[in-house]
């Protein structure tokens, strides 16, 4: 019924997703700018996994992608317990003020 | 067995010295002097025994050997062995031991106890560089002796011991690292060659090796010993870890640590790689020549005291480098005279300046002058000393210099000839120590105290031993003998067929089977055993 | 039998030196004088003894030996503590145990006043010891042994009195260019060993006329390496400028030590190694040439200088010359002959000089002294003997026949010929001046300082004995014109060979009436100059190309500024450049780049996250740069 | 089909690129609302339909839903939109933008050459899905929890608000 | 086979279960130390539970886990650093401002995620591994949250963490689309009859090793750990350095050795470059460093290019190597970060160089153990870390890697300068900031510092005898 979408474009839709949460990470100034980035990166990951896993026609890249579903809401819960107590320790969200530790 | 005793009696009365150490201040003191007397009396009574063999037959080359399993996946066993030269070198380790713990007596005040666990430890470190019959341990007792010098240095040194302390230890570690590489490399080579993966130096001697790759190697165990020597370039950490180190560091350093770099050419590098020391011998004799000029200039600069004495060992060192590699027997024995005349001699004036120091609070040769008004005897001593140093006949110094370049002259005449100019220059900077310090006018005028009994024991048995080795040196060389002569013969069969090797264009199987055999003399074929 | 007693001459000194030299500072003044003096004493006693003996019954083999033990003993080189005394080493030994007594006797009172007493008679002792062994010795090892001894105890004594740093300076100056010296001699060994694998002196000169051929190359290094030992202990030219300043020492030293046998060290080494020179007609010419230079060189100084002891010195140098000049001609014998004598009367003007001094409370110039005629009339006498032999007053004096044997042979020998011989004559004019220069300078005119005090026995009769043998040692060697009595000859003919004369060769009476001639001319012209009008010099000191060559040959003809200027000044210079080591500087440079890669890496940890993430992406990017250039 | 994949795909790339450059968190966070919604739809597409839902409910739900709750906590809103504004000037994002360009490069031209086998797009459903999720991978569900309870207790302990503070550098935050 | 199962898995389920227990403990409101015993036993336990399971001789449990002798020893070594940890985080955590019981629920839990790491033979499995011990790693770095350092280190490593995650993921991603597995077998498998890398599967590689390589921070990878070994808690930063290198370096050796990826060229270049510039650079910022945890931090950079120098021949004997200083690694970084615990102040960590100055003539016995640990880590003969660089220069050397093994030696001596400093501080003369013991836990304190004397002990023994040592990583070598 379907007729097969090229494997390289859904790649190439990943890696242009992967990219873009890259580029979000680098450039953005608050912290849940960043987590949000990150989340698109591993969405870009999940997708690779999708469609892998459909080129083979096996359940383990969506399997995949489960896991990485509960990683990621592992990670955004600490993440913004972090940030909250980021905001009550120094008011902004800047993650440029967090430089205290360097050298 | 006695040799693991030697090692054991050091590191146990270390520990022992660390631990009395916190009770009381003295006991370490005593701790110490004991036990490298007691070492020192049973060397001193097995080299008496050995040399009355000695004198009337040939001995066997190796006297004694002890070997214990240790790393058996690697091949490495815990193996020692002593011959001639090792003997002579222990017994010199022991009695400048014995003085290291004297001209400490009353310099070192303060952690008493750490300060006589790290001088026994150091003993013990090189000791057992002298006696390792296998490469990995030998290596393992190369760098042991390293850390407890470093602490030595860094904390018990003068004012700017940290630096001296750091280069010390930085550039003998990296040395003793390419030396490990070359070490593991010798090792592959043989294990794959014969099936047999052994760090044991007997059986690796006859190990047969690429000339180029055998060039490698030969240069990374040069290295190491040439840094230890130290020959120029390479000789930077030492005028400043002498100048800062206590006297019995200096003393330790000049007398001892140096000669292990000498000990490693001698042992290690010419039997395995004799080929390829022939072939490096007129660089390495080059090099040695000017060590002997560049020490000796830099020497006459100094105007810190032990710095000049510090240069003046990187000169000593130069005649060392030029005798191994004149790869003939005057020239070795001359080397092993120099190993121990230089150490006594050298120390000695360490020891000197460090009771300068005590009573002057300085170094600086500027601020001296005059002395001798106050302090006849140490003036004697120094005048003595200097003439050893400059190689005054009748003194030992002499003895082995001349022999250094008597046996280099026929290897090389002209970079002998440069090499005797040095000459020259050591009696300029000798000279120039004398004035400084003894003659001229009298610049202070605090009363000084001259040699008190300690000192004038300390000083008299080194007088003495180094105008014994200037007139009667042949206990010594009766010693020895015999593992040089192996050398020798080693080289002339060397020399003789070693271009066909070199070239390697068709390997003649005669030749080569006598080089062979002759590295295979060099491992005891019946072991005396005074194991008791 | 004698044999065994050889080791005795030496031990009497080194016995006296341990004593001294380890007790001497609880030993009183009268024991210091007995085992300083004592010892020495017993050595010359004993050499009389051992000499008479061989002179009486010389050994079938022409000497005395005796091994005391093995030095050492490596591969082949095997050189033994041997001493060896043969009719060579016995005139030295006899010079130097005699000679030395005498002045260790004088020293007891002469150094009375020193605080360091018992030190230097430690060294004078050493000295002796030192000397003994170096013209006993069987072999060159050990030669060189008493070689260096000698240098280490002229270093010594030249300091003695090392408050002053000049003294130390000129102490060590003496030193090194001596070692310069030396250390070409250790190259000669070297050279012989390798010729011959022996160091022994008799199988050395036994072997070489077999082993080498005339004027070959090895010959003539071999001996002109030598050669360069002799000249720098003898102070030769070029390396004669060390010993004016050891002048500093204490008369004594300067008597013994840079007068009458140390510096005759080189003359010895040569005579020893005769053989090898014989080889060698260049090395020979090379000898001779270098003791005509040096006799007139220092000849000329010595004429200009103002400091009694210098004027000693530049005339040691110059009669030194004279006798290399007889080595280089082949009359060995007569240098040895020369040697001698020149030991008696130089030591006896030395002493003398330092009594003078000593009375005039150390006062060196000759031009504030003066008179001293009849004030100290035994030193007058015994001087005026000493500068009559010095200045080769015929028939008197013995320095007249040494000098006249020299100068005969260096127009017969047939290495001579007439520029030698005109030098040599030209040099006994000079000397015959300068002689008696100082004579006059010293003891005529006015008095011009106070005398302080007087000479004691102690050291006057040495003076007295001296002046004997200055006056009378020439008469056991007479030209053959002359009474013809060749003793001293014959005895060294056991040893170095006769001096081969040109064919043909006649007049030698018409020579010695020249060189008397020569010798009065000499006198006549100081005495004008000096005494009678010395307007006349001050005169001539008016003209400036005169005081530009006064200041020259005052300074000794330039050397030593030419010395410092080309080798001194190069060797501090780079010696004070270099101080802290440049190859030092190549290892800190390592340690700055790592310190700097340090900093440039830190740099990178700057904190931002934002930054850390853009290193994650980069290592990303390379990674994968790899992988699409590969 | 495609057609519909193409557009999917680029809303999905249009939302994504407003999400890093809205300088209203709210805003950006609605516009990765799409992209997720979008994205579920390609899944759809690639025969995942299971997991399509799983995205919509739990990333578009339940987390988004915990970022709108954190901005709405921390009252994030003209504030950060005016820092964010001064902030994001070429001269600061054109510089990553190339690197990341470059990794874009990269990969196409790795992804491109790799030339992967076509294949036949099969639904793999629900079914399938979970039957592999309890049978082989069992163990990795276990697992997840005890991610998640790392999570839950990391998050538990560092967000609880409790003021037993006796730090030298909040104790101008203390009032006891 | 269920039986055996649970058998092969009783580590990890002890593990988890201890975590659970310990949530259990905490609502039950008992104290700190009735806790920090529970999790001791509970660790010598899952310990123990090692020995259990020895007997099983290479137990896959498809398709996720398998359980053989190599990953039964990384978690043996896993366990024993949480055990040590452990044991030294009570008195260090006693009188910090937050409660630390949640601590140690954390803690079972990362190191249940390192010993999954070890035993993963899958990518699901890895990722899972991977991310239990990132997450709890989190609440780790972050735990005293009121602490500035804490709160940064936290947000650092967590987007770091996961924005390499997406890396590994999106990597994983495309070896699955190329070899269509997870499973490194088949994977291997898949490649077994190319000789060279297909580009899909080598980008997908690239990409996991950015993630990889954040974990062991390698360079270029490496920014992070000096900020997050600085601002985490000091036995946290111990876990990091020892457990979470250690299950990473397990999982990732695993892999190389099922791909056999010792055969292509391009990922060796990879990783020899890797391996020699985190030498270098390592070493290079560690040596002016004045705050002695990011001191340790370079280092571990350092080191963690000696472990992969090790890994690069890929011979028996390399492997072995690899162990053998992994074992000796993780004893002598332990030891050195038990010196900081006990030498920490309820204010300040021990982590200003200038404090220890003198620290020899007030605690000889703690100077000492640092000064071992130390030369360890510099590899000085008579300690293990000499065997250790001892063995890996061998086996480079056996494989003919002269580059890569002159390369450690260069890099070791620029190293060696940094560790001196430490020690030349501690036996410089007396003064200098006041360091204190914590006497007031003496309980503890002995016990922790009786630990870290066998550490000490251990150390030392590996360094002279060395055999057992070698022998027992012989024994639990893979395959």
């Amino acid at each position: 019924m379907n007729t097969p979408i090229a494997i390289e474009i859904v790649m190439l839709l990943a890696g242009l997703l992967f990219v873009l949460g890259i580029v979000g990470v680098i450039i953005r100034k608050n912290i849940i700018f960043m987590l949000l980035s990150v989340e698109i990166m591993l969405n870009a990951a999940g997708l690779a996994f999708i469609a892998a896993g459909s080129r083979w026609a096996q359940p383990d890249g969506q399997v995949m992608f489960i896991f990485i579903l509960a990683m990621a809401a592992a990670e955004v819960s600490v993440g913004l317990a972090l940030i909250l107590r980021i905001y009550h320790q120094h008011r902004s969200l800047d993650i440029d003020k967090l430089k205290e530790m360097k050298g | 067995m006695i040799l693991v005793y030697l090692i054991g009696l050091l590191m146990g009365g270390g520990v022992l010295a660390l631990l009395m150490g916190q009770w009381n201040n003295s006991l370490p003191k005593w701790i110490a002097l004991c036990t490298v007397s007691t070492g020192f009396i049973l060397l001193l009574s097995f080299w008496i025994d050995q040399s009355r063999i000695m004198n009337t037959l040939l001995p066997e080359t190796w006297m004694m050997e002890y070997r214990h399993d240790w790393i058996s996946t690697f091949g490495i066993s815990f193996h020692l062995a002593i011959d001639g030269l090792s003997l002579l070198l222990l017994v010199l380790t022991f009695f400048l031991g014995i003085l290291a713990v004297l001209c400490s007596w009353k310099e070192v005040k303060e952690r008493i106890g750490f300060y006589h666990f790290n001088l026994l430890w150091i003993l013990a470190g090189i000791s057992g560089v002298f006696m390792a019959m296998d490469l990995f341990l030998f290596y393992f007792f190369w760098e042991v002796m390293l850390i407890p010098m470093y602490f030595l240095i860094g904390i018990w040194g003068s004012e700017n011991r940290e630096y001296a302390a750091y280069k010390f230890f930085i550039f003998t570690q990296a040395s003793g690292l390419l030396m490990l590489l070359a070490i593991l490399g010798i090792y592959f080579i043989h294990g794959s060659n014969t099936g047999n993966y052994t760090f044991n130096y007997f059986e690796l001697l006859g190990s047969d090796i690429a000339p180029n790759v055998a060039f490698w190697l030969m240069l990374g165990f040069m290295v190491a010993f040439v840094v230890k020597l130290p020959i120029v370039p390479f000789h930077s950490w030492l005028p400043d870890a002498h100048s800062e180190a206590p006297t019995a560091g200096s003393l330790i350093l000049a007398g001892l640590l140096l000669k292990t770099g000498a000990y490693g050419i001698l042992r290690f590098v010419l039997p395995l790689f004799p080929g390829a020391a022939q072939l490096v011998a007129p660089w390495a004799m080059l090099l040695g020549v000017i060590g002997i000029i560049y020490g000796a200039i830099l020497a006459y600069s100094q105007t810190d005291l032990k710095r000049l004495i510090a240069y003046t060992s990187v000169s000593h060192m130069g005649f060392i480098m030029l005798g191994i590699f004149a790869f003939n027997e005057l020239a070795l024995q001359g080397v092993v005279m120099q190993l121990v005349t230089h150490a006594i001699s050298t120390g000695a004036l360490f020891i000197m300046a460090g009771m300068l120091k005590e009573r002057l609070h300085t170094r600086d040769l500027r601020l001296m002058g005059g002395l001798w008004t106050q302090m006849p005897q140490m003036g004697a001593s120094a005048i003595l000393l200097a003439m050893a140093s400059l190689g005054l006949p009748g003194l030992g110094n002499f003895i082995a210099e001349f022999l250094i370049l008597l046996g280099a002259f026929k290897a090389n005449v002209w970079l002998t000839i440069l090499a005797t100019c040095g000459l020259i220059f050591s009696a300029i900077y000798s000279l120039r120590l004398i004035q400084q310090v003894f003659l001229g006018a009298s610049k202070n005028l605090d009363p000084i105290q001259d040699f008190s009994w300690r000192e004038i024991t300390l000083m008299a048995s080194l007088l003495l031993s180094i105008i014994w080795l200037g007139l009667y040196p042949q206990p010594v060389i009766n010693t020895v003998r015999p593992t040089i002569k192996k050398l020798e013969e080693l080289f002339l069969i060397e020399k003789e067929y070693g271009h066909i090797l070199i070239n390697n264009k068709r390997i003649d199987s005669l030749p080569e089977k006598n080089v062979r055999q002759v590295k295979t003399e060099l491992v005891p074929s019946n072991t005396h055993s005074y194991v008791r | 039998m004698m044999d065994h007693l050889l080791w005795l001459i030496p031990a009497f000194p080194l016995v006296g030196f341990i004593l001294l030299a380890l007790w001497g500072k609880h030993l009183s003044r009268f024991w210091t004088a007995i085992i300083g003096a004592g010892s020495v004493s017993l050595s010359a006693i004993l050499t009389l003894f051992i000499g008479l003996n061989f002179l009486s019954s010389t050994p079938a083999d022409g000497h005395y030996s005796q091994t005391l033990w093995t030095w050492f003993e490596v591969a082949t080189f095997i050189p033994k503590i041997t001493l060896y005394l043969d009719a060579l080493s016995l005139v030295f030994v006899f010079v130097i145990t005699f000679i030395g007594a005498l002045i260790h006797i004088y020293s007891v009172a002469f150094m009375a006043a020193d605080k360091d007493y018992a030190r230097f008679f430690a060294c004078m002792n050493l000295f002796v010891v030192s000397m003994l062994l170096l013209v006993l010795a069987d072999n060159l090892l050990l030669l060189y042994l008493g070689w260096e001894g000698v240098g280490l105890c002229s270093y010594l004594l030249i300091g003695f009195w090392y408050e002053n740093p000049s003294n130390g300076y000129a102490a060590r100056k003496a030193f090194i260019i001596t070692r310069i010296g030396d250390t070409a001699m250790a190259i000669g060994l070297f050279v012989l060993f390798y010729q011959f694998g022996t160091l022994s002196i008799p199988d050395i000169l036994a072997l070489t006329p077999t082993t080498w051929h005339e004027g070959a190359t090895i010959t003539t290094v071999t001996a002109l390496l030598l050669l360069a030992g002799g000249v720098g202990k003898s102070a030769q030219l070029p390396l004669q400028t060390w010993l004016p300043d050891a002048m500093a020492g204490p008369s004594p030293v300067s008597a013994l030590i840079h007068a009458a046998t140390m510096v005759t060290a080189g003359v010895y080494l040569v005579a020893r190694m005769h053989v090898i020179f014989q080889l060698s007609p260049i090395a020979q010419m090379v000898v001779a040439g270098i003791g005509a230079a040096t006799l007139l060189i220092a000849g000329f100084s010595a004429l200009t200088q103002y400091d009694i002891k210098r004027v000693l010195a530049y005339s040691t140098i110059s009669q030194i010359g004279y006798m290399f000049l007889a080595l280089g001609l082949g009359a060995w014998t007569a240098a040895i002959f020369h040697f001698m004598i020149h030991a008696f009367f130089k030591a006896l003007l030395f002493l003398a000089a330092g009594a003078v001094i000593e009375a005039l409370n150390h006062e060196h110039n000759m031009f504030r002294m003066g008179g001293l005629k009849s004030k100290l009339p035994v030193i007058f006498w015994t001087f005026l003997v000493g500068s009559a032999s010095l200045a080769a007053l015929p028939i008197i004096s013995a320095g007249f026949y040494s000098k006249d044997q020299i100068l005969w042979y260096a127009w017969a020998s047939e290495h001579g010929n007439t520029t030698l011989w005109l030098i040599a004559l030209f040099g006994a004019f000079l000397t015959a001046v300068y002689t008696t220069r100082m004579l006059l300078l010293t003891f005529w005119g006015d008095a011009k300082t106070a005398v302080s005090h007087y000479p004691s026995k102690l050291m006057t009769i040495p003076l007295a004995i001296l002046a004997f043998f200055s006056l009378f040692a020439g008469f056991i060697e007479l030209p053959h014109n002359f009474g013809h009595l060749t003793l001293f000859s014959d005895l060294l003919h056991q040893v170095l060979p006769e001096t081969i004369l040109k064919a043909g060769i006649h007049g030698e009476l018409l020579f010695q009436l020249l060189a008397m001639l020569v010798t009065f001319g000499g006198i006549y012209m100081a005495y004008i100059l000096w005494y009678r009008k010395p307007q006349l010099t001050e005169k001539l000191k008016q003209s400036a190309p005169l005081i530009h060559l006064y200041r020259f040959w005052f300074s000794g003809w330039g050397f030593d500024q030419v010395y410092q200027v080309l080798l001194v000044k190069p060797v501090v210079f780079i010696a004070s450049i270099n101080k802290n080591d440049v190859i030092d500087k190549f290892y800190q440079g390592i340690a700055i780049l790592m310190v700097r890669l340090n900093r440039a890496l830190s740099f990178t940890q700057s904190g931002s996250l934002r930054w850390y993430i853009i290193g994650l992406v980069v290592g990303a990017i390379l990674i994968l740069s790899i992988q699409v250039i590969l | 089909m495609d057609i519909f994949f193409y557009i999917t795909a680029f809303v999905t790339l249009f939302s994504t690129i407003m999400v890093i450059t809205r300088h209203n968190p709210v805003h950006a966070l609605l516009y990765l609302v799409i992209s997720l919604l979008s994205l579920s739809v390609i899944f759809f597409l690639l025969g995942a339909p299971f997991v399509a839902l799983l995205e919509i409910i739990i990333y578009a739900g339940a987390i988004m839903v915990l970022f709108i709750f954190v901005i709405m906590l921390l009252n994030l809103g003209k504030e950060t939109a005016a820092q964010e504004k001064a902030w994001l000037k070429p001269t600061v994002w054109i510089g990553p933008v190339i690197l990341s360009t470059i990794l874009l490069a990269e990969l196409f031209y790795l992804i491109i050459t790799a030339q992967p086998p076509s294949y036949n797009l099969q639904t793999v459903d629900s079914k399938a899905v979970a039957i592999s999720l309890f049978t082989p991978y069992l163990i990795g569900v276990e697992l997840a929890a005890m991610l998640l309870m790392a999570g839950v207790v990391g998050a538990a302990h560092i967000g609880q608000q409790k003021k037993t503070v006796l730090h030298r550098f909040l104790k101008e935050e203390e009032p006891q | 086979m269920l039986g055996n199962n649970f058998i092969a898995l009783s580590p990890l389920l002890l593990l988890a279960g201890s975590s659970v227990l310990i949530m259990l403990l905490i609502a039950l409101k008992l104290s700190h130390r009735t806790i920090q015993f529970a999790s001791l036993f509970l660790f010598v336990l899952a310990f123990s539970s090692l020995f259990y399971a020895h007997d099983l001789f290479s137990h896959p449990i498809e398709p996720l886990l398998i359980v053989d002798r190599f990953s039964l020893f990384i978690m043996g070594l896993i366990i024993f650093s949480g055990l040590i940890v452990n044991i030294l985080s009570y008195i260090y955590f006693e009188e910090k401002e937050e409660s630390p019981k949640e601590y140690y629920v954390l803690l079972f839990l990362c190191t249940l995620g390192a010993c999954v790491l070890a035993v993963s033979k899958h990518f699901i499995s890895l990722f899972l591994g991977l991310e239990i011990l990132t997450v709890g790693l989190y609440g780790l770095i972050a735990y005293l949250r009121a602490r500035h350092y804490n709160i940064e280190a936290g947000i650092k490593y967590l987007i770091l963490a996961a924005f390499s995650s997406a890396f590994l993921l999106f990597g994983m991603a495309l070896i699955y689309l190329q070899t269509g597995s997870m499973e490194f077998l088949t994977i291997g498998q898949s490649l077994h009859s190319l000789t060279s890398l297909p580009p899909l599967f080598l980008t997908g590689l690239g990409l996991m090793l950015v993630g990889i390589g954040f974990k062991l921070a390698v360079v270029p990878f490496h920014m992070w750990t000096a900020d997050i070994y600085q601002g985490a808690p000091t036995p946290v930063t111990g876990f990091i350095a020892t457990v979470s290198k250690g299950g990473v370096l397990a999982v990732l050796l695993r892999f190389f050795i099922e791909i056999d990826g010792f055969r292509f060229k391009t990922l060796m270049l990879i990783l020899i470059s890797i391996a020699v510039v985190s030498m270098i650079i390592g070493n290079l910022l560690a040596l002016q460093q004045k705050n002695v945890k990011r001191i340790l931090a370079y280092s571990s950079i350092a080191h963690l290019g000696y472990l992969l120098v090790a890994l690069i021949p890929g011979s028996t004997m390399s492997l072995q190597s690899v162990c053998f200083y992994l074992v000796v690694y993780v004893i002598t970084i332990l030891t050195a970060f038990g010196i900081l615990i006990i030498l920490s102040t309820k204010e300040n960590d021990a982590d200003d160089i200038e404090s220890y100055k003198g620290l020899f003539w007030k605690h000889p016995l703690l100077a000492c153990i640092f000064s071992v640990a130390l030369l360890s880590l510099a590899g000085i003969p008579l300690t293990a870390g000499f065997v250790g660089k001892f063995l890996i220069l061998a086996a480079n050397l056996q494989a003919g890697f002269w580059l890569t093994a002159f390369v450690l030696v260069i890099s070791s001596v620029i190293g060696l300068y940094y560790y001196l400093r430490i020690i030349s501080k501690m036996f410089s003369g007396r003064g200098g900031v006041l360091l204190k013991e914590k006497r007031a836990y003496p309980i503890f304190y002995l016990i922790s510092v009786i630990v870290l004397l066998t550490l000490t002990l251990f150390i030392i023994l590996f360094g002279t005898y060395p055999s057992g040592l070698m022998y027992f990583v012989a024994y639990f070598q893979f395959k």
